[in-house]
């Protein structure tokens, strides 16, 4: 049982771990896009690393069919969300990094 | 710890209204709102009301959102300048503010079990309700039986705000045309998602509807989130084709009849001589009567929520397509 | 400094009451005076289930072991109201989306100017 | 365990707050949904990790909701888009 | 087996008929219908009343759980007196309605405004009978949801910014209402009123409890338009669909009024309210601000419709004044007078939505020379409006008498010659409309055109209400009787409060 506990525990732990990395990400990050690809990833792993440590913490009852529910259904759908939000993006005219500079440029040049 | 918590919350709630306030931009004032309710969904789990959190989240965060971006996208992003002077709303705050403030000085103490709240009538539904009703979870107990009454006040008052919307906007189905522009049409992976997602978000309203008498849930939420899955595949699909899966007549009738269902329950214990909506009265056995009784009302609610909710849903969108292929 | 501790979260309940109703009475644009009055509900349902709550208790749900409970009635009422609140919701929006039809614009003091000059 | 539950709740909140920061002062109307999808996700393992802590996790039932109604809500606001945005 | 469920049926008919409503769709069937289902639910509550007149107190358990548990439908004479009125006026607006709505309303929403009508009649009958704080909300929000939807069926676009700002008002108010219904909750643990008033003497003098009143009667305030909050009345009763401003004209806005009287009374103490707290003063200067105010207003408007909105509003100031008093007269003039006031603002109302079905506008200009085309209408419309001056032989008369006998009891000369004063103001704004029908030329487009007079079952609903008008200022031996017993029976009750905490338990 303590084996359960330590191996939940470094996973919840690194999981929040993974969290943080990212909430600092979209502060960090220099253009939408690449905040997007700091916010989306981290989420994957951090709800991956955290529900499996919680996983753990569960007796195999209905709480872990739930868990997996709900493990399945985000990584589904974050990752989609986040798919969808980046082509709007780029469809409602929003620049990257490089294309900014490269446009920045032919402008000046 | 659960203080620490609280508090937290509390703060990050109070922010968000404070910056509701200062926001000009509609777009994000909706989206904070949508933030507020998860928000106070939070802090209501926090302070043990699950069932309230449930609804909260499914509702304000959910199809109030939805609602306000389909009308948003009607009227415009930018709030303009304010130009009537802000001082007299200001001094009304002020004052109701105060009053309020002033209210709170004599309250009882924050979680005190000696508070009269906790005192009077709620230790029979806490004590009683499992034995009386039969149910583990008290919220159904009291929402479904003690206060039956209440709950088809609410439910009336759904189906009334069906009236209301239908006589404002009207359903309107779309040509074959109309059909090709709505929808996320570019949006593919969106398709695929979508398409494996919905089963599951009606597999998990079905098991909230029959398993609210245990845990959290029940009819309402359950509607909700039904309503909540047809949405999804509404805003991916496009409105035409959601008609083909659900007509608007049809959630008509659906709407009525959750009502009259839940009526007639009433209808029936008065019937078997009892006062309206004694479920005691309904089986021989009191209890049993008190099990059918609510699972009857609770099928009532759901329908009923179901179908209004995406009527309402129904009636924003048919507008929203009309005014963008324009 | 107990009495603080007992009753702050009323006042932090009514401070976005109070957010809320400013919202309301000082908006000009209809869709955010429908925002506003919504976090005025919200706040004010926080109010009941801040009563609700007993320290030390748990949700009222039937569970071994647990003693305190906390009261299920402010919930059973809020639930309620929630409903009621999105009903209002939903039909002061259908009539902005009625009010933008009609006049052009969703803003009070314009929609005021047209009524007058007619 | 009460421990690492604690920390782990902690440490989601304040993430929570950064996300909800990036909704608050965003440079550009995405970023701001960003901050919001990621504040909606992680409540949802909030929610979870709370459960545990408060020894109820029978109400994971709640953070399903949440997941759902978030990518809803995703869902809708791309659709707000899509509907706003002029046609080229 | 209805005698044991007398209490629950006159909610129950519309509530249930609503759905249905819906679903029968756009028929003549569909009028039918919903009239005969009012004209029940009006039978029922007159059952109701003869029952409270000869035993009392009804109380009906909701589920069969005893009351502080349960919902409990508590019916005395005050409330069974105004429930006949409203379901009355209910019926006869709907027989009404069935040709008003044809030209004011689109045909596809008809069947919208019958069920709409009885969601709203099925609101105000709850918010009347029910003995529980918060379940008086559910049904306030019923009503409320429902009005709005009848007030933005018209065709003016007016009609939709006056719903909205009802709408915001409203929800206002209903949340003010939740805020005190709560605080109170908070201090004494239960929400059944009985229990309640009984509990609130164990924490006498508690800010809460004070707040949390202040809130409710504000909140009340603002749904029954008392002075300065009652800015959305004029507006919503203006552009409104004329059967709809004559249903709400008579009715809604008297509920709330009884609801105001009910918490007062019944759950404060109203030694507490209007001695320790002194809300009677604040009560008689915005009643008299709004008597004066609004019928000033009244006579500057040109719009015949908004000059009998702002005329509700002096009206309502009227009842104000006669609960202000705290005098059992007073409190009957004010019963009285809500049931009298519902008796000539429906007709007026409806004499006024007649003249819109032939002339096709309301203001005062399309009044000119209508005496002689409509002869029936506007006899209807004198004979109301002199009931609103009140000449004596119609119900004003009567209603105005008490509240001066009531005045005089306790020597305030100065409020017996200011309502007195009022009804000068009357004279005008009434006397402005009955000048240009009578001793005004029509003008040149209108009599071209022949206006006949309207349909019968225009003229029906709106002559028995004048007859009504009429007979209850001659036969007083009802009204009396039954404001009377309700008045003294609310008077004797508070003095009951502090004993029944040993019934309750």
């Amino acid at each position: 049982m303590l084996f359960l506990d330590v191996i939940s525990s470094i996973l919840l732990i690194s999981g929040v771990f993974f969290g943080l990395s990212g909430a600092i990400g979209i502060f960090k990050f220099p253009d939408f896009f690449t905040r997007i690809h700091a916010a989306s990833i981290t989420d994957s792993i951090a709800t991956i690393l955290i529900v499996g440590g919680l996983l753990l913490q569960t007796s195999f009852d209905l709480n872990t069919v739930k868990l997996i529910f709900i493990l399945v259904f985000l990584m589904i759908t974050s990752p989609t969300a986040s798919h969808a939000l980046a082509k709007s993006a780029r469809h409602g005219g929003l620049l990257t990094m490089a294309e900014a500079k490269e446009k920045k440029q032919e402008k000046t040049g | 710890m659960a203080e620490l918590i609280n508090l937290v919350l509390l703060a990050m709630l109070a922010l968000t209204a404070l910056r509701i306030i200062f926001l000009k931009d509609l777009f994000a004032v909706i989206m904070l709102f949508g933030i507020f309710s998860f928000l106070s969904a939070l802090i209501f789990i926090n302070l043990d009301a699950v069932d309230v959190a449930f609804t909260e989240a499914s509702v304000g965060a959910g199809i109030s959102t939805v609602l306000m971006l389909g009308t948003l996208a009607l009227t415009g992003r930018k709030e303009k300048a304010n130009s009537h002077s802000s001082f007299l709303p200001l001094v009304v705050v002020c004052i109701t503010g105060a009053a309020l403030i002033y209210g709170t000085l004599d309250m009882p103490d924050f979680g005190d079990p000696d508070n009269p709240v906790h005192q009077h009538v709620a230790p029979r539904y806490i004590e009683e309700s499992p034995k009386e009703v039969g149910l583990p979870n008290m919220v159904t107990s009291v929402l479904a039986s003690y206060r039956g009454f209440d709950t088809l006040g609410e439910v009336v008052v759904v189906f009334a705000a069906l009236i209301a919307v239908l006589s404002l906007l009207s359903i309107r189905k779309e040509t074959e045309q109309d059909a090709s522009e709505s929808g996320l049409k570019s949006h593919h992976v969106l398709h695929v998602v979508a398409k494996l997602v919905i089963p599951l978000i009606i597999l998990f309203a079905l098991y909230v509807q029959f398993h609210g008498d245990f845990g959290p849930g029940g009819g309402f939420q359950a509607g909700v989130i039904a309503a909540a899955a047809l949405i999804l595949y509404a805003l991916v699909f496009g409105l035409p084709n959601a008609f083909a899966v659900i007509g608007a007549k049809f959630l008509y009738c659906m709407a009525s009849a959750g009502v009259l269902l839940y009526a007639s329950v009433g209808l029936f214990s008065m019937y078997k001589g009892g006062n309206f909506l004694d479920y005691n009265k309904i089986a021989a056995e009191p209890l049993a009567g008190q099990h059918y009784g609510i699972i009857i009302i609770e099928l009532g609610v759901g329908i009923t929520v179901f179908a209004v909710m995406l009527s309402i849903f129904y009636a924003f969108s048919s507008q929203t397509a009309r005014s963008n292929i324009k | 400094m107990n009495f603080i501790l007992d009753h702050y979260n009323y006042w932090i309940t009514i401070i976005l009451m109070m957010a809320g109703f400013y919202i309301v009475i000082s908006a000009n644009n209809l869709v955010k005076k429908i925002v506003g009055l919504n976090v005025f509900q919200v706040s004010v349902f926080l109010l009941y289930i801040t009563m609700g709550k007993v320290s030390g208790g748990t949700a009222p749900i039937v569970v071994d072991g647990a003693t305190q409970y906390s009261n299920p009635l402010p919930h059973v009422l809020i639930l309620t109201a929630i409903v009621v609140g999105v009903a209002t919701t939903a039909v002061g929006l259908a009539l902005i989306v009625r009010i933008k039809g009609a006049y052009g614009t969703v803003e009070e003091n314009e929609f005021k100017d047209q009524d007058d000059a007619i | 365990m009460t421990t690492v539950f604690a920390v782990v709740c902690i440490a989601i909140l304040v993430v929570m707050a950064i996300a909800l920061a990036r909704a608050f002062i965003a440079p550009t109307v995405y970023d701001r949904i960003i901050g919001i999808n990621m504040f909606g996700t992680k409540t949802v393992l909030f929610i979870a990790a709370v459960g545990f802590l408060m020894g109820r996790p029978e109400f994971l039932d709640i953070a399903i909701v949440y997941a759902l109604i978030n990518f809803i809500g995703m869902v809708a606001v791309l659709r707000f888009f899509e509907d706003t945005t002029p046609v080229k | 087996m209805l005698e044991q469920h007398l209490a629950a049926l006159p909610i129950l008919i519309p509530l249930l008929a609503a759905p249905i409503t819906f679903i029968l769709g756009r028929s003549w069937f569909t009028w039918l219908f919903a009239t005969s289902t009012s004209a029940l639910a009006c039978f029922f509550s007159w059952h109701l009343l003869a029952a409270a007149l000869s035993d009392g107190v009804l109380s009906y358990a909701l589920g069969g759980w005893p009351p502080p548990w349960g919902i409990e439908l508590r019916v005395d004479t005050a409330n069974a007196f105004v429930l006949l009125a409203v379901s009355t006026l209910s019926t006869l607006v709907l027989v009404y309605a069935k040709d008003s709505i044809e030209k004011e309303i689109e045909a596809s929403k008809h069947s919208l405004f019958y069920t709409a009508h009885l969601l709203c009649l099925a609101g105000l009958s709850g918010m009347l009978l029910t003995g529980d704080a918060f379940n008086l909300f559910v049904f306030l929000e019923v009503s409320s949801l429902a009005t709005y939807t009848l007030v933005s069926l018209a065709s003016d676009r007016r009609c939709l910014t006056a719903a909205f700002r009802y709408l915001v008002m409203g929800t206002i108010g209903a949340t003010f209402i939740l805020i005190g219904v709560g605080m109170l909750y908070m201090m004494t643990g239960t929400l059944n009123m009985l229990d309640l008033a009984s509990r609130i003497d164990v924490y006498e003098s508690s800010r809460t409890i004070n707040t949390g009143m202040a809130f409710i009667i504000v909140g009340v305030s603002i749904k029954l338009a008392l002075f300065p909050l009652h800015m959305w009345l004029p507006p919503a009763y203006t552009y409104a669909p004329s059967a709809v401003s004559a249903f709400l004209a008579s009715t809604a806005t008297k509920v709330a009024v009884y609801v105001m009287i009910r918490f007062i009374f019944t759950v404060f103490e109203v030694e507490h309210v209007f001695e320790e707290m002194r809300m009677d003063l604040i009560l008689m200067v915005l009643a008299i601000v709004a008597i004066f105010k609004s019928s000033y207003t009244a006579i500057v408007q040109s719009n015949v419709k908004t000059v009998l909105a702002y005329s509700s509003v002096a009206q309502i100031g009227y009842m104000i004044l006669g609960l202000s008093l705290v005098s059992v007269t007073g409190l009957m003039a004010s019963f009285i007078h809500i049931f009298n006031h519902a008796l000539m603002k429906g007709a007026l109302f409806m004499a006024v939505g007649a003249v819109f079905y032939r002339v096709g506008s309301v203001d005062i200009k399309a009044f000119r020379g209508l005496g002689k085309q409509m002869p029936l209408t506007m006899a209807a419309f004198t004979i109301a409006g002199l009931s609103i001056i009140g000449v004596p032989l119609t119900v004003g008369f009567i209603s105005k008498w008490y509240l001066v006998t009531a005045a005089l009891e306790q020597n305030h000369w100065v409020i017996a010659a200011l309502v007195l004063a009022g009804s000068l103001l009357a004279v005008v704004y009434i006397g402005r409309v009955i000048e240009a029908a009578y001793f005004q030329e029509p003008t040149e487009s209108q009599a071209h055109n022949k206006i006949k007079e309207v349909p019968w079952l225009m003229l029906t609903p709106m002559w028995v209400l004048v007859l009504a008008n009429i007979y209850f200022g001659v036969d007083t031996s009802l009204t009396t009787e039954a404001a009377n017993a309700a008045s003294e029976w609310l008077f004797q009750n508070t003095e009951m409060a502090t004993t029944r905490q040993e019934v309750i338990k």
